[in-house]
């Protein structure tokens, strides 16, 4: 049974890491843009992700080791190094993004301009990591996170043609737009397979103290996690190919998206879209900003656990502060957060490559792993998610030029 | 024993079981006609960064100098330490007395306890 | 280590910004046009709130009034550039006139507005599939 | 001579005629009482790792498949290196004389 409590794992990191500002946002562009076609994304994307995420969660299990610190061991100094520059650009990026979605939902609830929310919403975000526990951070972020659930009510109360839908599962071609759907798909697969996920859910593993017995149970978290997130996703990609679809509205902009549940609840519709993306955006933040803690402290053997007393992991503490002190900077004065939610995306795609790759090597390695490598299922999957991965980084920096 | 899988880029632990940092570096001692062997363990950022490359380094101890604990040079611990060479490297000494965690004191120091709540201070 | 070629990509992001089509300026008009209408239907029917309103009808007007511009400076063939200004100009005004009429809580003149902006939408609708037409 | 063993892996590696051998990629050591004595140099050669420059890559695969497809690994003995000057090791025999690690 306390293993099983520990699905709150697999949903704060889903509603965290999966259905935060940025898949909120390339969702209801895919919907307004091109109606159902787009859900095949979304579903590769969480394919992807759930195989990923477990993998993440049994090499802690079982090597006692999160996936930075046995990247750093495996593979050097120098790649370590990269991937710690790539991975905290992006994850810094994300971070404006999800600080800028909370102040954005504050907006919309308050009328108070976004950029006045910066400081008090980043000082919020770092007392809960400064004073509160990993557990407090995993139960309070996917218990709140429970309203973004709905999104699902909205979608079935539209009614959509589910033959629709169900057709829009398989990969198709638009007419036109080609390369607009193109550069919105790679936005979905970097907004769903976001390495800080991984490195926060490999992490909070260990910070839940898993061992070998985890291995059966994470596989059961993982998977129902990631696939609560994809749901998520879906139905706000179907709520949206209902409500603005037809009406011409494209999601330019984070206003024209908190229309999104206006029609299918039209009482609660606005103030629920305004709280699902407060509390997901709160819940990515602290997940993204602890990543990037984890990813220093691991990669550089500091002490680390957010249930430790500042003092007592100094340098872990003084990553986080800083973090996010820098990310509420941008967001003072005024950037638009929707502008670096898709630049962080299409950056989380070119840099995919880089991320993943070591997946393969760690997963099959004896001395972590001794009897739960991975089998020859999950390493064709790996396989395949490299191969995608460098599809994504290769044209995700053209279509950002031609389609964004 | 190879030393790149098994040894280099392990976590250190002290006796206390405190986190020290990383294998850095290993200095080996090459005499003109003796087998070489592995005298010390190197921990600290001057190593790490010349791993990156010279460039790297050069800009590290400069910012170095500016500001943080003074020191240049990379930590050394002699293997003699070396307790257990496991999933981690459990060493026979106490972090704080090899100066391989004075950043995270001076950091302690500096900057987290000058922030109110975050906790008591370390006890030796 | 090459580093370097990290930087390339951040340079090649800055880069990637090229001018829209008229047909897509058209498009992104009608998506305001839209976001314009759809929340004043949601003012209306008190399912947005009054500030939200306010600030989204603001924001749609200078949307407008950017695109226009754009779209003005080098106008699709075959469309009259006058007709388009009148038809743009016209839609601003109501825009930002039920912006105002939101702060004074008008309800049954923003109606009035609502649907006059609900033609425009409709006219400026034919002349972008003209557009797309004759491409 | 003191040499740091870090900046050591990676460096090309020539024997006695000059010629290229590969890269060093791992020490075997044995316990002694004191120290570690190192016992022999791993060095790969591979014009594909190099071409890619994607050591960081290939040198995992090169260890799981102990070299035997497409990467080749040669076993030196510590005496057969020549370490004065460590940006430059290079053999005291030739590359013909070399075994293959198993």
């Amino acid at each position: 049974m306390k293993k099983i409590l520990q699905i709150t794992l697999g949903i704060v990191t889903s509603v965290g890491g999966f259905l935060e500002i940025g898949s909120v946002t390339t969702a209801a562009q895919a919907g307004a843009a091109f109606g159902y076609q787009l859900l095949w994304a979304i579903l590769l994307g969480t394919i992807c992700l759930i195989f990923l995420v477990e993998m993440s969660g049994r090499l802690s299990a079982v090597s006692k080791h999160t996936i930075v610190a046995a990247m750093r061991e495996r593979f050097g100094f120098p790649f370590f190094f990269i991937v710690l520059v790539g991975m905290t650009l992006v994850a810094f990026l994300v971070l404006i993004a999800e600080l800028g979605g909370i102040g954005f939902s504050l907006q919309l609830l308050t009328g108070i301009g976004f950029p006045w929310w910066a400081i008090p919403v980043s000082l919020l975000v770092w007392l809960l990591m400064w004073k509160g526990t990993f557990g407090l951070i995993e139960n309070g972020a996917s218990l709140l996170g429970l309203v973004t659930i709905s999104f699902v009510v909205a979608a079935i109360k539209l009614h959509p043609d589910w033959s629709g839908v169900a057709a829009g599962l398989a990969p198709t071609l638009p007419q036109s737009d080609k390369a607009h759907y193109g550069f919105i798909a790679v936005s979905i697969m970097g907004a769903s397979i976001s390495p800080y996920l991984m490195y926060f859910y490999s992490s909070g593993a260990i910070e839940d103290k898993w061992d070998e017995s985890y291995v059966s149970v994470n596989r059961f978290i993982a998977g129902f996690g990631m696939t609560f997130g994809g749901f998520l996703s879906m139905a706000v990609l179907v709520v949206a190919a209902m409500a603005f679809q037809p009406r011409g509205v494209r999601v330019d902009s984070f206003d024209q998206s908190a229309l999104l549940m206006t029609t299918a609840l039209p009482r609660w519709g606005f103030y629920l879209f305004a709280i699902s993306m407060l509390f997901a955006c709160f819940g990515a933040a602290l997940e993204v900003s602890l990543a990037i803690a984890y990813f220093f402290a691991q990669g550089f053997g500091w002490s680390w656990g957010e249930d430790l007393e500042p003092s007592k992991d100094a340098r872990f503490a003084f990553v986080y502060t800083i973090i996010i002190l820098l990310a509420a900077i941008p967001l003072v004065f005024g950037i638009d957060p929707l502008k670096v939610t898709i630049m962080s995306m299409a950056l989380t795609a070119a840099t995919l490559p880089l991320a993943i790759i070591p997946f393969l090597f760690l997963m099959n390695d004896p001395v972590y792993m001794s009897k739960h490598r991975n089998g020859w299922i999950s390493n064709s999957v790996v396989a395949i998610i490299i191969v995608i991965s460098f599809v994504l980084a290769v044209i995700s920096i053209p279509l950002q030029i031609i389609g964004g | 024993m190879d030393l790149v899988r098994d040894v280099m880029d392990k976590k250190l632990v002290d006796r206390k079981d405190c986190e020290m940092g990383r294998v850095d570096g290993l200095v080996m001692h090459v005499g003109p006609s003796s087998q070489p062997r592995i005298t010390h363990i190197l921990v600290g950022g001057t190593t790490l960064w010349m791993r990156l490359g010279p460039v790297f380094s050069g800009i590290s101890a400069r910012l170095a100098r500016l500001w943080g604990p003074k020191r240049t040079e990379s930590v050394r611990i002699p293997w003699s330490r070396v307790k257990t060479v496991g999933r981690d490297i459990k060493l026979d000494v106490m972090a704080r007395d090899t100066g391989a965690i004075d950043w995270e004191i001076w950091i302690a120091h500096h900057i987290i306890e000058r922030i109110p709540g975050s906790g008591t201070e370390e006890e030796e | 280590m090459r580093l370097e070629r990290l930087l390339v990509f951040p340079i090649l992001f800055c880069l990637g910004c090229k001018p829209p089509s008229p047909a897509e300026q058209m498009d992104s008009m009608l998506s305001w046009l839209a976001t314009a209408r759809m929340t004043g239907e949601g003012w209306l029917r008190h399912t947005t709130p009054d500030t939200y309103s306010r600030q989204t009808l603001e924001m749609s007007g200078e949307k407008i009034d950017q695109i226009a511009a754009d779209l003005l400076r080098s106008p699709p063939s075959g469309v009259d550039t006058a007709t388009l200004d009148s038809l743009f100009t016209r839609s601003r005004v109501r825009v930002n006139a039920m912006a105002r009429l939101i702060a004074a809580k008008n309800a049954p003149d923003f109606g009035g507005q609502l649907d006059s902006l609900g033609a425009d939408e409709k006219r400026v609708k034919q002349l972008a599939d003209s557009i797309e037409h004759k491409q | 001579m003191e040499i740091n063993v870090e900046l050591l892996i990676g460096r090309k590696v020539r024997d006695v005629d000059g010629e290229k051998v590969g890269r060093i990629e791992e020490f075997k050591v044995e316990r002694d009482d004191k120290s570690l004595l190192l016992d022999s140099y791993l060095v790969g050669s591979s014009a594909l790792i190099e071409r890619l420059s994607a050591w960081t890559l290939v040198r995992p695969v090169a260890r799981a498949l102990h070299g035997r497809r497409f990467y080749s690994l040669y076993q030196v003995p510590w005496q057969d290196m020549d370490l004065s000057d460590p940006q430059h090791p290079r053999l005291r025999t030739s590359k013909r004389d070399l075994r293959h690690a198993k």
